[in-house]
Order: structure tokens, then sequence, then C-alpha cells
């Protein structure tokens, strides 16, 4: 049954990327993407929904499974996916009112944010470690294009910057595959099965701790590139600086937390392999360095959607730096962070790409008074950023608290202040610039108008569903996070 | 059937209720949430408008309302209310404690929130057809309900969120009138450093749960005895940071004065009134309740950083000439006076004198309530003046007495209670500070005794320059002729703004006039707080206080009140015998021999407080610069410009120079990421490399 | 009954003493300053006759002013009456002490101060506004330096009720020799000195815009509203004399209720108020007026020595 | 079939060859030169494929094998070549680092992979498990390539440094591994040579945007 779901699930995003390829109709464009999405999402809940329940997700060969955290993150992937498929029609459709875009670039769109997904999709629910590399390569290579979208002089050097840097990290992760099925081959009974997380996790302890240590370096740094931890974020602002906004969106609420996926994979592998210790201390390092250095780029800044890039370098340091910490009370707040940290990149990135249409700019000198010209927007835009930055009462300040209670209860007294103090300091830049955008008077008039209905009310009901996350924890999320937390656990 | 908790359970949601409902019916009758521009298109708005100002309002003041009575039953029945909140969020069960502490503070905030409320009624008539009104009402409820639970939360979660929403509320109300650019500066700053503020208040409850494994306060009382005292100073700075910037002490004043102005005078009234006071309610719930008995040094610093803010605060007020910044610098200088007698009686308590802490500590918690009256008023004072005049530069008003009567005459009595004269409130709290502070001659420890005379002389210090602050503030705006059109055509504001005036200026006589009852409010505090030993203030027969530790020096308002009154009226008599029926002429005033008495003759606010500038100079290091412009020749001046400017030491040489060396420091490491495709591989590269030799 | 009697007697001699007495003081340092100047000066109830004069003549009120300024003369008098029942004269403990200590009666001199500022600034004249801005800055550390000087002579004797220092003092005179008492001594010469308008803080003689600081403020007053004023000020120095009379000087105050008693305590108090007049008259006429920026330079002076002898008392202990 | 020990002893030399490849991309200017250099040392790869592949009897290695000498031999540097054609540009004229300096860098480079490598080679013979030398030399590969990246700066001369990487990482599929599962095998292959394609169309677009292939020209994204 499993084969069938799988395929399913990965065979309609492929399909109706492929079909989108050779259709020329706008709204057969916006309609497929729609349907994939959203029945990809319908799918992933039911999956969830199943995982849930305790069946077991694994087809007969045992290339393709799904556990809670697969399912966890896979859900994420595909709510975003599917909020960003309805922006993006909006959006699209009024770039091709100002001639930003054309047909043909309107059929690429459809045709790679499909394949888009369904490359993250591939890594998700890939037992085997050598189809979560496939997967993770194809969505640099999936995206690459979509960041050159608008094929500026700028939308290029960015787009060349990410595959590049992308391509050489994801090879040293692939030295790290090599090595951990180096390490497996001699313990595993089939070499076919080797490569397969399922059964690597089963023989973790016998696995040779030094081959593993230096398998998981070359994954930390791999997927830590696909993810943008510090220092290998370095593309990430380019990246999401020049994609158009809804691909912003998606690679930072989706994307992001595939490649964190992978490398928690790794992470969970290692902590069984090795004595304690180890990649926690990696991970709270290199945690932590990416938040520091997200700093001083979100402090000063001219360019939103690279300050939101690197708010995204910021979270997925918290991320990291929670898993490093090791207890089962830092997973949850980290697994809860991923899902905190999606809601609001998606509300934050969405509705700067409605105030990227309106004013034409994301230079964040020339907005202002976006409140008088776009008022949803901007009014979710402000919740946005006070959501993001931590703020009860929504869920980030939940996560974020939860994580810091950890880290004091570990005894990561030290970490754990630099990261109250990172987060603090970052709100600085954060209300700074969101203050200068949102309020005041416009300094020109703005004709252009706020985004369509719908996906305002889908924005809205992300916030919405961030500040009920601020203030309960419904049960079955907490079940979900918790079967999640134990898989972390090993 | 309606036994006293379950009254009390009512009134808790009535509290709960009545802003939740505001916050959500207000909203959904203004027809245009997210219109561009809230034109008054005829009546339907006009009558959406007032649908959303009496219900919005009304719903706050029943809340309010509530909130007083569920404190007032706390203190005066000594039961206290205590409710566990489903456990919905990783941290257990949030809950809400109504114990003595947080009724008084719950009651303070009802008090001048419900006044407040009535007086919004007519005064967001301000913002009808201009703002968008029904976000003011969401604000504003949002405001006072995070307030309320703030001071009864019984769970550093809960406190957390709450204290979080709390600033989150203000930010958008400073922010109101966001067209302004001093307004988004203003709100920009106070965000930052109230965030900052509520960074330390999370360590400060991390470091306290490490010990107790829970976030309940309760689990911090019982478990703070196991604090290694390394940890507990850790926590008081912590404490002291993180309150103090939302109070608004100095060094960490530097928000307020440009938050309050900002915004809305009701808003104002109630930031200034109660919302700093949150922070006061926060170290003495650490102070007294966690961590008590810390050592004596904590109540020097605290004093310390009282007697700063007091002196500093009133000084900056008097070199200002906008009305509400000047009230807001006055709230510097009272948070600085209730903080003394916190820091007195913390000093007692290492001592372990709790007679002596008792009378310390009620003479701060009696001032955190004074002040809310007086400093309520002055602001709603200043609301309706500004409104009236559409300024809020004193210097362009003057003559008001006469315009507008009632309020000029609330306004006087606020300004005599903030200066401390008797018989009003403001006078009662500070006689009980000084006798606290006196009273640490008791204490034999050297460096108490030094640090007493010098709080001393400076709360006396205070207290004179207040009083001429609020001389210029009075008498400017209020006093001579009208210094601009503005001033002259001023109109007394609605009813609904002066009778909430006149109530909180009855309270401030009342509070005067009739301390002991109110001390007897407080003794449950006092108990609560530091053990049984309620007669360290004795409330005698006509409402006369006495300190038996300091020899029976005391004080009877009320007493003195009939004798003030009976003695004003002698010199009547004693005209009357002497002269018989008072003759009297009106006159114009000698106008140095010009034809009349020109408004600009009159002395300015900035004239006013020159000779306190001439002495302070060493604090303000002022400087001015005069352009003339002369017509035809040196003796007939064309125009006078006069340019004044005080220096703010702590912007000048703490603020800004840690702002520019973080931007600096920023900007440098911004090189970073240069553009450059082969740095960035280096860096993977680096990182690689470092990884490998951590691995071997 | 007895309590009653002497609650009564005792009050309305106070109250008599401080009304009656106060301008024959102004009188005594009047015409000691005249003699001092080889002048012969008016008589010493001269004074007597001014305020029954002001008080038949009809007042001038500014068109500008408002009814701050038509309550001020009683509010001041009023006050600095109450103030009158509050400070032992001649008998300690006065019957009303309960009513107020030292703090009451330092702010209850505020709120005369107040309110005289404020009808300066009704006047909506230049001199008015003058006035009262050099009054309240000026106050502002008078007040101070006043409470501090108090405040060293009443943790000496453990209250801050004045009759109770008072009382307590004449029983141990020994502690008065104390060397921050002396402090406190010169402290408070300087306050009276400057709080009641004297040289080398402000003229009351003249009204020269340069110099004045009281008169400025209270310049439009005419009539029986100036009678008001001036007897309150004339109060005002009295009281202080009284104060720093009884506090440095028990001896002779009447601690029992008997017409003996009071006779010499009424008779010791008039001596040890005409020494200090005297005294006064003597620092008027042997300094010159300061310039109005150096005053606050001699204020400094006396708020600084007061602080010392507080913090000495402290340190030192009794 | 062959002794372990023969086959072994040629794993190493092929690997010791296909490093000298890298060192002499390293050492030289010409950009075709390079390509050449690539294809002869994918070549190489190929034949270390077959060896295992016959060796061993992991006779799906052979498709593996197949695949890179067709993709990597053949196909990317014709693709290549095109592109220095068409935006004829052949010679790289400024370095990051001169070719000396360079050349020391990545001697040094061997010696750290060396470090890496052998504890981990050690460990396997301890526990007499079959096992192939050259891990050092794959790694010294990878960290080659990565440095051929930060010292050249024409756009296509990044292309075969991240190719040289991806080289190194075959060579330790290969030689250590025997090769993964076959489909794996092929889908990275098809990742790979899609990474290539795409990589060239950026050429073509940077050559047309910015006159230039020089790296040093996309400077304009920055803090």
């Amino acid at each position: 049954m499993s084969t069938l779901y799988f395929s399913l699930l990965l065979g309609l995003p492929l399909l109706s990327g492929i079909l989108c390829a050779f259709l020329k109709r706008r709204t057969l464009l916006e309609a497929i993407t729609l349907f994939s999405t959203a029945l990809t999402f319908v799918g992933a809940l039911l999956l969830s929904a199943a995982v849930l329940r305790g069946t077991s997700l694994i087809t007969p060969k045992g290339w393709f499974f799904l556990d809670a955290l697969s399912a966890y993150i896979m859900l994420i992937v595909t709510g975003s996916a599917f909020v960003v498929s309805v922006y993006s029609i909006g959006y699209l459709r009024r770039q091709i009112v100002n001639r930003k875009v054309d047909a043909k670039m309107l059929r690429l769109y459809y045709m790679l944010l499909n394949i888009f997904l369904f490359t993250m999709l591939l890594v998700l629910i890939s037992n085997n470690l050598g189809f979560l590399w496939i997967g993770s390569e194809s969505t640099t290579l999936a995206t690459a294009f979509l960041v050159a979208y608008y094929e500026r002089e700028s939308s290029i050097e960015a787009a060349w910057k990410y595959v590049i840097i992308c391509s050489v990290g994801i090879g040293l992760a692939l030295f790290g595959i090599i090595l951990t099925y180096f390490s497996a081959l001699h313990v595993v009974s089939s070499q076919s099965t080797a490569l397969n997380w399922t059964s690597l996790i089963a023989v973790a302890n016998q696995l040779n701790p030094d081959i593993l240590k230096l398998a998981f370096v070359f994954a930390l740094v791999g997927f830590g590139t696909k993810a943008g931890l510090a220092p290998m974020h370095t593309w990430k602002p380019d990246a999401y600086g020049e994609a158009p906004a809804p691909i912003s969106a998606l690679m930072a609420a989706g994307l992001v937390n595939v490649a964190l996926y992978s490398l928690l994979r790794f992470y969970i592998l290692v902590n069984k392999a090795v004595a304690v210790g180890f990649a926690p201390t990696l991970f709270v390092i290199f945690g932590l360095l990416s938040m520091v250095i997200a700093v001083p780029f979100i402090l000063v800044q001219r360019d939103f959607k690279r300050l939101l890039a690197y708010s995204s370098v910021e979270h997925v340091g918290i991320i990291v730096f929670a898993f490093g910490l090791g207890t089962p009370l830092a997973y949850f707040g980290a697994l809860l962070h991923i899902l905190n940290n999606a809601l609001a990149k998606l509300v934050l990135f969405l509705t700067l790409g409605n105030v990227r249409l309106a004013y034409d700019s994301k230079i964040m000198r020339r907005v202002s008074g976006a409140i008088k010209v776009i008022p949803v927007s901007a009014t979710l835009l402000i919740v946005g950023v006070f959501a993001i930055t931590g703020w009860p009462p929504f869920g980030v300040f939940v996560s974020e608290f939860t994580i810091v209670t950890a880290g004091f209860a570990a005894g990561n007294i030290f970490p754990s202040l630099v990261f109250i103090g990172v987060v603090a300091t970052i709100f600085v830049g954060f209300i700074y610039y969101a203050t200068q955008m949102v309020f005041g008077e416009p300094h020109r008039r703005i004709d252009e108008g706020d985004g369509d209905a719908f996906s305002l009310i889908l924005i809205g009901a992300l916030v919405a569903i961030l500040f009920l996350l601020g203030i309960a924890i419904p049960s079955f999320l907490s079940n979900f996070i918790r079967q999640a937390v134990a898989i972390v656990q090993g | 059937m309606l036994d006293l908790p379950s009254l009390q359970f009512m009134a808790f949601h009535l509290l709960v209720g009545g802003y939740v409902l505001a916050i959500l019916i207000a909203p959904l009758r203004d027809r245009k949430p997210f219109s561009r521009t809230n034109t008054s298109e005829g009546n339907t708005s006009q009558q959406s408008f007032l649908f959303v100002r009496y219900f919005g309002f009304g719903a706050a003041l029943l809340a309010s309302l509530s909130g007083l009575f569920l404190s007032m039953s706390v203190l005066t029945t000594g039961s206290a209310l205590h409710l566990d909140l489903q456990q919905t969020l990783p941290f257990g069960s949030l809950s809400i404690n109504v114990d003595p502490l947080a009724a008084f503070f719950l009651g303070v905030i009802s008090l001048l929130g419900a006044v407040v409320s009535v007086y919004s009624f007519g005064y967001s008539g301000e913002y009808a057809g201009r703002k968008n009104l029904s976000l003011l009402v969401v604000l504003y409820n949002l405001f006072l309900l995070s307030m309320s639970i703030v001071v009864i939360a019984g769970n550093a979660v809960l406190f957390l969120i709450v204290w979080e929403l709390m600033s989150l509320t203000t930010f958008f109300l400073i922010n109101y009138e966001h067209e302004q650019r001093a307004s988004r500066k203003a709100a920009i700053l106070y965000i930052v450093m109230t965030h900052i503020g509520t960074a330390f208040l999370i360590v400060m409850f991390l470091l306290l749960a490490g010990t107790a494994h829970s976030f309940d306060f309760q689990s911090f009382r019982n478990s703070s005895a196991q604090l290694p005292s390394s940890i507990k100073t850790l926590i008081f700075f912590c404490a002291l940071i993180g309150f103090g910037i939302k109070s608004g002490v100095v060094p960490f004043h530097i928000w307020l004065p440009e938050a309050h102005p900002a915004a809305p005078s009701n808003v104002s009234a109630l930031m200034s009134g109660v919302m700093i006071k949150t922070g006061i309610y926060g170290m003495v719930r650490v102070y007294f309740d966690f961590l008590a008995p810390g050592p004596a040094w904590w109540g020097i610093v605290v004093l310390a950083v009282a007697v700063a803010s007091a002196v500093l605060g009133v000084l900056y007020a008097l070199m200002e000439h906008d009305l509400k910044r000047l009230l807001a610098f006055h709230s510097i200088e009272n948070i600085g006076i209730i903080l003394m007698g916190v820091g007195a009686a913390m000093i007692f308590m290492s001592y372990g004198n709790m007679p002596l802490a008792t009378v310390a500590l009620i003479a701060g918690l009696y001032h955190v309530l004074n002040h809310a009256m007086f400093k309520g008023l002055l602001f709603l004072g200043a609301g309706s003046v500004v409104s009236a005049t559409h300024t809020r530069n004193i210097e362009e008003l003057g003559g008001l007495v006469k315009k507008l009567p009632w309020t000029s005459a609330f306004f006087l009595i606020g300004a005599l209670a903030i200066s401390a004269l008797p018989p009003l409130n403001g006078f009662v709290s500070e006689w009980l500070t000084f006798q606290a502070l006196l009273l640490g001659f008791n204490i034999s420890d050297l460096s108490v005794r030094v640090a007493i005379p010098i709080a001393v002389a400076l709360l006396a210090l205070t207290g004179a320059l207040a009083a001429a602050c609020f001389v210029k503030a009075f008498g400017i705006t209020f006093l001579g002729l009208p210094r601009s059109s503005h001033a002259e055509h001023a109109h007394e504001p609605p009813r609904s703004m002066l009778v909430p005036m006149g109530v909180l200026a009855f309270a401030c006589i009342l509070l005067g006039v009739f301390p002991g009852s109110m001390i007897s409010i407080l003794t449950p505090v006092t108990t609560f707080l530091l053990g049984g030993s309620a007669s360290a203030l004795e409330v005698l027969n006509l409402g006369s206080l006495t300190i038996p530790q300091s020899g029976a020096g005391g004080v009877s308002p009320l007493t003195l009140v009939i004798f003030l009154v009976a003695l004003t009226v002698l010199p009547l008599v004693l005209g009357l015998l002497l002269g018989g029926k008072l003759q009297k002429r009106a006159a114009m005033v000698w106008a140095c021999g010009l034809e009349k008495v020109e408004p600009r003759m009159q002395y300015t606010a900035t004239g006013f407080s020159k000779p306190i500038r001439m002495i302070f100079s060493n604090i303000f290091h002022a400087t001015h610069e005069i352009e003339i412009s002369e017509a035809a020749s040196p003796f007939f001046k064309q125009q006078l410009r006069y340019e004044l400017e005080t220096e703010s030491v702590f912007e000048k040489y703490f603020y800004e120079p840690m702002r520019s060396g973080v931007v600096a420091a920023a900007k440098f490491i911004r090189r970073i990421q240069t553009g450059h495709l082969q740095s960035y591989l280096l860096y993977m590269f680096i990182a690689l490399i470092l990884l490998l030799m951590f691995a071997r | 009954m007895s309590e009653f009697v002497y609650t009564a007697v005792v009050s309305i001699l106070q109250l008599l003493v401080v009304l009656l007495l106060a301008p024959l003081a102004t009188g005594i340092i009047r015409k000691t300053k005249a003699r001092l100047q080889n002048r012969r000066g008016a008589s010493v109830v001269q004074p007597y006759y001014d305020l029954t004069k002001l008080f038949k003549k009809e007042v001038v009120l500014p068109s500008t002013a408002s009814w701050i300024f038509r309550f001020t003369p009683y509010i001041v008098f009023g006050s600095t009456l109450a103030i009158a029942l509050l400070v032992p004269t001649i008998a300690t403990p006065v019957p009303f002490h309960w009513i107020g200590d030292i703090i009451t009666v330092i702010y209850l001199f505020a709120v005369g101060r107040f309110f005289v500022a404020l009808a300066g600034l009704d006047t909506g004249t230049a001199f008015g506004g003058l006035g009262s801005s050099r009054e309240m800055s000026l106050a502002s550390i008078i007040e101070p330096a006043m409470m501090l000087a108090v405040f060293t002579v009443a943790v000496t004797a453990g209250s801050t009720d004045l009759s109770i220092i008072v009382s307590r003092l004449s029983f141990t005179p020994v502690s008065i020799i104390h060397p921050s008492h002396l402090l406190a001594f010169v402290g408070l010469f300087i306050v009276t000195i400057a709080e009641t308008g004297r040289i080398p803080v402000d003229n009351p003689a003249t009204h020269l815009e340069l110099t004045m600081i009281h008169e400025a403020m209270i310049l439009e007053y005419s009539g029986r509203y100036l009678a008001c004023i001036e007897w309150a000020s004339q109060m005002k120095l009295f009281v202080f004399m009284a104060l720093i009379a009884n506090m440095f000087m028990p001896l002779g105050i009447a601690t029992s209720f008997s017409f003996v008693a009071l006779a010499i305590g009424l008779g010791a108090f008039i001596v040890k108020v005409s020494i200090l007049a005297i005294l006064v008259a003597l620092v008027e006429s042997s300094n010159a007026k300061l310039r109005l920026f150096r005053v606050p330079e001699l204020l400094m002076v006396a708020f600084v020595l007061s602080l010392l002898a507080l913090i000495l008392y402290f340190i030192i202990g009794s | 079939m062959f002794d372990a020990q023969s086959i072994n002893l040629s794993l190493e030399i092929l690997a010791v060859a296909i490093l000298v490849t890298a060192f002499l991309i390293v050492s030289s200017r010409s950009l075709l030169f390079y390509v050449r250099l690539f294809s002869v040392q994918s070549f190489l790869l190929g034949l270390v494929a077959v060896v295992v592949a016959t060796g061993f009897g992991e006779f799906h290695i052979l498709v593996a094998a197949v695949l890179t000498i067709g993709v990597k031999a053949i196909a990317i540097p014709y693709v290549l070549n095109k592109i220095i054609d068409r935006i004829k540009v052949h010679k790289e004229i400024e370095f990051n680092l001169n070719i000396t300096t360079s050349l020391l860098v990545c001697g040094l480079l061997v010696i750290l992979a060396d470090s890496v490598g052998k504890p981990i080679i050690d460990a396997q013979v301890m526990h007499a498990l079959p096992v192939s030398k050259v891990l050092p030399e794959s790694i010294a590969m990878m960290m080659i390539g990565l440095f051929i990246m930060l010292a050249r700066k024409q756009a296509v001369s990044q292309i075969v440094g991240l190719l040289t990487l991806e080289n190194g990482l075959f060579l330790s599929g290969l030689s250590i591994t025997y090769g993964m599962p076959l489909i794996v095998e092929i889908g990275i292959f098809f990742d790979i040579l899609v990474a290539a394609l795409i990589l060239g169309v950026f050429v073509f677009r940077i050559n047309e945007t910015f006159d230039t292939v020089s790296v040093d020209t996309l400077r304009r994204l920055k803090d």
C-alpha cells in the first residue's frame, strides 16, 4: 500500500510539473498547480494521520518510508507549498499586468514550482540516503532557474552563486553519505540496504565511530550549506533576495526544513553511534554562530528580502542550537520552532511580496506608510515581524522560550545567554525597519493595490495559527511532535 | 450562594471578559477596518463611532470596576484568589494568583483604568473621523487587560506573555499617530528598550526556575533559599535592569520622555500612572517575595538608583516646555521616590528589622497609589489642554485659567499633590518616605549611615525642585496672558472629560486627608511580604499617622486641613475688623511705560527655569544661541531668536556612543558578505578544515 | 478638663505670640539696622502701623489676574499661621504637635511659597515671573538645606516632632553640644536669612529689578492683600527665629502648664528672639547684597553644611 | 579473478594518477587544457570503476564505469569546450593565488587529507576488513577541487573545480565502498549532468549579461 501512497504523493507534483511544461493557458497552469499542491497537502495530512496512528509506512524494498519526523516536516512543506501556490496565482497575474513576466516565464514558473515540491518530497520520503542526496541536489537544480527567474544581472549572479555553493556543499554531503555507507557495509547484512536509514539506525551502535564522525562533519557542512548554517549561509541572501517572493517563501519555509531534516537524520545516527557530545557540541557551535552572524546583517540592512534571508539564517541557527542541546525538551522546542518559523517566514515573505509589488522596490528606504497603501498586508506584516522576533502571544515565543528553558536546564547557561541576547538584538533591527516601512506617510503616490483576497485570507490564517500556537499547543500537535522527538532521541 | 470565592471568581471573569469583549466587538462595528482613511460619511459612520466609543470604553469601565472589586475583596478580607488555567503550553500550568500584593497593584490599575475609561469617552472624540477609532479601543482594552494580568499572574510564563503583550500594545499606542516621525521614533525606542528589559527578565526567571524546576511563583518562593548567593545577585541585577527599564529609572529612562508624550493623552495617563508601576510591582515581587531577605547592599543599590532617578528626573523636567514631556520626566522622579521607600525597606529587611521595613514599604506603595492618582490627573489635564489648544508647548499657552476654569482647578490640585504639598496625598507619602529614610539611623552599618542622609538630602532637593517645576508648569500654562491664538480661543472640554479629572482630584484630596484608611488597606500587603508586624505605623484618632520607632513623629492631615481652613478665614475676619468691607478696583498693571501689557512681556518657561539651569549647569551643559536681526538701527531689533539646548548626558555619553558603536561594528562585520564567490567558498573550506581537525 | 484648658490656652497663646510679636521682631531688626547705619530709624512698632493702614486701604487688582491672585494672600497667611501652631515658642509640647512634625512645617512653608509664586505669574507681567522664577529656584536649595539642618537635630532627639525635639533637648541640654549641631545651626541660619529674604540674599527694602526676588512676586499686591502677605512674611521670619531659638537654645521654655512657667517661657522667648533679630540685623548691615547668581553658592554652602551635619551625626552618633 | 592485493595496487596507482591530473589542472593556465585534463581524469575514474567491477565481481559497477566515461569524460568536456569556444576566453590571466603557492597549498591539503583518512584506513585494516587505501587520495581530490574553485576566477574553471571535487567523491565511492546501489548511482549521475548543464547555461547568460565570465564581476550582491 505504501508504495501506492508514495508514488501518488511523488507522482502528483512531478506529473503536474511535466504537464505544465506543455501547457500554455494561464488558468490551466494555475489550476493544475493549485490542484497538485492542495492534493499533496491533503495527502500529507492523511499520511501523517496514518503515521500518528502507528501505521508502518515503508515500501517493500525499503527505499522509501515515512515516520513521524519526516511526516511532520512533510506537513509543513506541503502546507507551505499550498499557501505559496495560492499566493503565486495573484502575484504572477499582477506581474503579468506589470509586464514583468510573460507567458513563457509563467509556464517555467509553474513547472519548476511543481518540480521543486517533488524534489523536496523525494528527500522527505527517502529511506535510502542515496535518494535523499539525489533529492537534495535536485532541489538546488529545480530552484536554480527560479532564482534566476527575472534574468536581471543580479538574479543571474545570485543563481550562479547559489548553484555553485550548494553544489559544492551537497557534494561534500555525498561524501558523508559514502562514508556512512562504508562504515555500514560490513555491519549490515545486505549491501542494498546498507544505505537505508532504517537499517542504519538499527545497527548504529555497531558502526565505526571514527568514520561516522568524519561522515557527520561532511554531512554537517553539506546539508548545513543547504540549510544555510553559517558560515555556509552566504548564498542565502542572494538567492532569497532575487527569487520571486513566493519562491523565497517556499525556500525559507520548506527547503530549509528539508535540509535540516537531512542533517537531523545524520545527527540522530551519529548520536547513537558516537560517544555523547560530539554532534551536539558541533550543533551548538554552528547554531550559535549562525545566530550571531545574522545580527549585524539584520541591524544594518537596506533590502527587506535580504533581511528575511538573514533572519532565516538566524532561525536555522536557533533550530540547530536547540537540537544540539540534546534534551527531549529542547528537541520539542526545536521541532516546534521549525513549524513556527515556517509559518512566520511565509507571512513575512508573502506580505513583503505585496509590499514589493506595490512599491516596486525591495529597498527599505523607499518604502514607507505601507499601512496606508496596502493596509491588510501591512498589518499582517507588522504582526508577522512581532511573531518572528519571538514576541508573545505568538508561537515563536513559545518555541524559543522552550529552547532557552531547555538550555538552562541542560546547564548550557552561557550559550543560552547568547541566544537571548541575539534574539533581543535582532528584534531591534527588525522593528526599526518594519516601523519605517509600515508606518508614516508614503513618500510618493502609490496606485498599486494590495494582494488578492484569497492569499490575504490565507496569510491571515497563518497569523491566526501563529497566535493560537502562542497561547495553546493543541494535543494532536504535541503528540505528533512528541513522536518525532522520540525518533530524534533515537 | 454568593460567597466570597465565587464573587471573586466572577469578578475575575468580568475583569477579563469585559476587556476581551471590547477587543472583539469594537472592530466589528467599524465598517471598514482597513479603509485607507476613515472619513466620516454622514450619519451611519458617526453612529458607529459613537457605538465604538461608548461600547469600547464602557466595557473597559465595567472590567476595571470589577478589577477594583476583586482587589478590594482580597485586601479587605485577606482571602486570596488562586486559579489554575488549563495547561496548554509546555511549561506547566499557567495560574492566576491574586495575593495581597497583586491585589494592591490590580486595585491601582483598575482604579485609574476606570477613571481614564470615562475620560476616554470624551477624549477619543478628538480622533473621530481622523483615525481608526476601533483600533484605539482594541489597543486600549488590550493594554488594560495585559496590565491587569501582569500583576495577578502566578506563573512566570504567563507573566512574560502578558508583560510582552503590554509592551506590544503600548508600542502601537505610542505609534497611534504614526504619521508623526516623533511618534515612530518614540515607539521604536520604547519597544527596543523594553524588549531588552524583557531579555533580562527572561534570564531572571530562568535562573529562578533553575532551582525551582517550575515556573510557578509559589515554587520560586519555596526554593529561593537554595539559590547560591552569586545567582541571587545575578537575579537581583536582572530584575533591577529588566523592571527598571519598564519603570523608567535612571539610566534606563530615555524612552520615557519620548514615549509618554507621543501616546494619546488617556493612554499617557495610564502609562505614566500605572504601567511604569508594573516595574515596581516586579521589583517588589522579586525582592520581597522571592528572594527576601537579600543583603543590605541591594537596598543601597536600589536607593542609589532611586535617588539618581528622582533628582535627574525633576531636573530634566524643569528644562522642558513640552507639557507632556515635562510630566513624563516627573514620572521618572516619582518612580525614584517610590524606589526610595522600596530600597529603604530592603535595607531594613536585610537587618531583620521588619517594623521599619514595613514603614518604608508602606511609604513606597502608598506613593505608587498617589502617583497614579495625581499623575493620571495631570496627564488628563494635559490632554484636555492639548485637545483645547492643539499644542503641547507651554510657551504658546497662558491664561487658560479663565478659559478652562475647571481643568485648571483640577490641574492645580494635581500640581499641588505632585509637589507634595499638604494636605494632599503626595505629601503623605513623601512624609512617610522621609520618615522611613530617617529611621535608617537605627541601622549601625556605616555604608547605610552614609547612604541614608544623602538620600534624605536629595529627596528634599527633589521635592523642592518639583514644586519649582510645577509653579512653572501651572503658572506658564494657565496663568498670565495667552501667548498664542491657540490659547486665546481654547474651550473647556466636555463633561465626560471633566468628571474623571474631578474624581481624581477628589481622590488626591481624600488620600491626603484620610491616609489612615488607606494604610489599613496596605497592611495586608506588608503583612504578606514582611510578616505580621502591622504595628509599625499607628493610626490614631482623626487619621493621625504616628511612627512609634521614630519617637512618635506624626502627622494628622485631617486636623491640619481643619486648621488650615480656619486660619485662612482668620485674615478675612481680621480684615473685616481692621478695615471693614474689602474695597476692590481692577486696573491695568504697569507695563514699563508701554501702552498695555503684552503677552510677550511675560516671563517664558525657558526664562523661568534659567536660574536652575545656571545653578545646575554642571548637569545640563546648556548651550544657547542668540540670533538678532536688526532693522534700521541697533536700537530697534527686528527679530530675536533664542535657541537653547540642554544636553542629555545619558544619551550623549552612553546610548549614542553605544548605538553608533554597534552600528559601526555591524558595518564592519557586514563586510564578510563580500559578494565574492571565492570568499564564500573559502568560508566553507575553512569550516570544513577546522571541522576535520576537530573530528580527528 | 485641664487637658482642654491646656490645649486651648497654649494654642491661643502660640497663635497670639506669633501673630502679635512677629511685626515686633521685624521692627527690632529695622531699628537695629538703622542704628547700625547711624540713623534713628522708625519706631519698633512701625510695622504694626503699616499693617493696620494697609488693612484699611483699597485693593487694586491687576486686570489680568485670576482667582489665584486673590486667594493667595489668605492661603499664605493661613498656612504660615498654621505653622505657628506647630512650632513651640514659649511652651513645649505644643498641644497640637501631633498635627504635624518638622516635615509638615517645611512643606507648609512650601505651600505659601507655591501660591505666592503662582500669584507672581498670574499678573502677567515680567516682574512677577522674574520673582517667581528666582524665588522657586533659590527655594529649591533652601528647602533641602533647611530640612537637613532640622533633621540633624531631629535624629539627635529621635523624633521629627518639633515639640518632642525641643522637650528632649531641654531636658538634656548637653546633647546639644555636638559638632554636627554647630554645622546645622550655621546652615539653618543661612537658610533663615535666605528664606525670609534678607540681605545678602534679597533686600526687602528695595524694588530694584536686578536684585529683587520676593518683592518682585508681590509687586502687584496692594491694600489688604499686601497686608496679609507682609504679615505672613513677618510671621515666617518670626517662626524661623523661634525654630532656631528653641531647637538650639531650648533654655527657659515652659515644659509644664503653669502661669509662672509660661511667663518665664514668654520672657525667655522674647529675649532669644530679640537676640536673633539683632543678629540678623548685624548680618544685614555688615554684608552687601550678593549678585543674584552668587546666591546659589551661598545656599549651597548651607546645603552642604547641613548635609555634613547629618552625615556626621549618623557616623559619629550621639 | 585477480587477487585483492594486485587489485588494490592498481587502484592506488590509478588514484595517484587521478591526483596528478588534479595537480596538473592547478598548475595550468589554459581553459582548454583544464577541460582536457578533466576528461583524462574522468577516464581514469572510469578505469577505476572497471577495475572494481571486474576485480570484485561487482558487475553493476560496469554501468557506473560506462556512465563515468560517457558523461564525464566525453559529454561534459564536449559541452565545456563548446562553451569556451562561444565565450572566446581561452586563458586564465589573473589568479587569486599564483601557481607556485597554489601547488604548495595543494601539497598541504594532501597531507591534511592523509592525516584525516589514514586513521580510518588503519582502523579498518586492524579489524582485518577488506579496504582500499585510496581514501586519503579521494579526500585530497575533493579539497583540491574546492581549492581550484577558490583560486581561479573564470566561471569555467569553477565548473572544472566542482567537477574535480565530484570526481574525488566518486573515487572514494568506488574505491572504498565498491559503488553504491545502481539506481542511486544512476540518479547521482543524472543530477551531476543536469548540474553541469545548468551551470553551462548560466555561463552563457553571464557572458551575455556581463560581457565577461570572470566571476570577479559578480560582486553586485553584497552587504
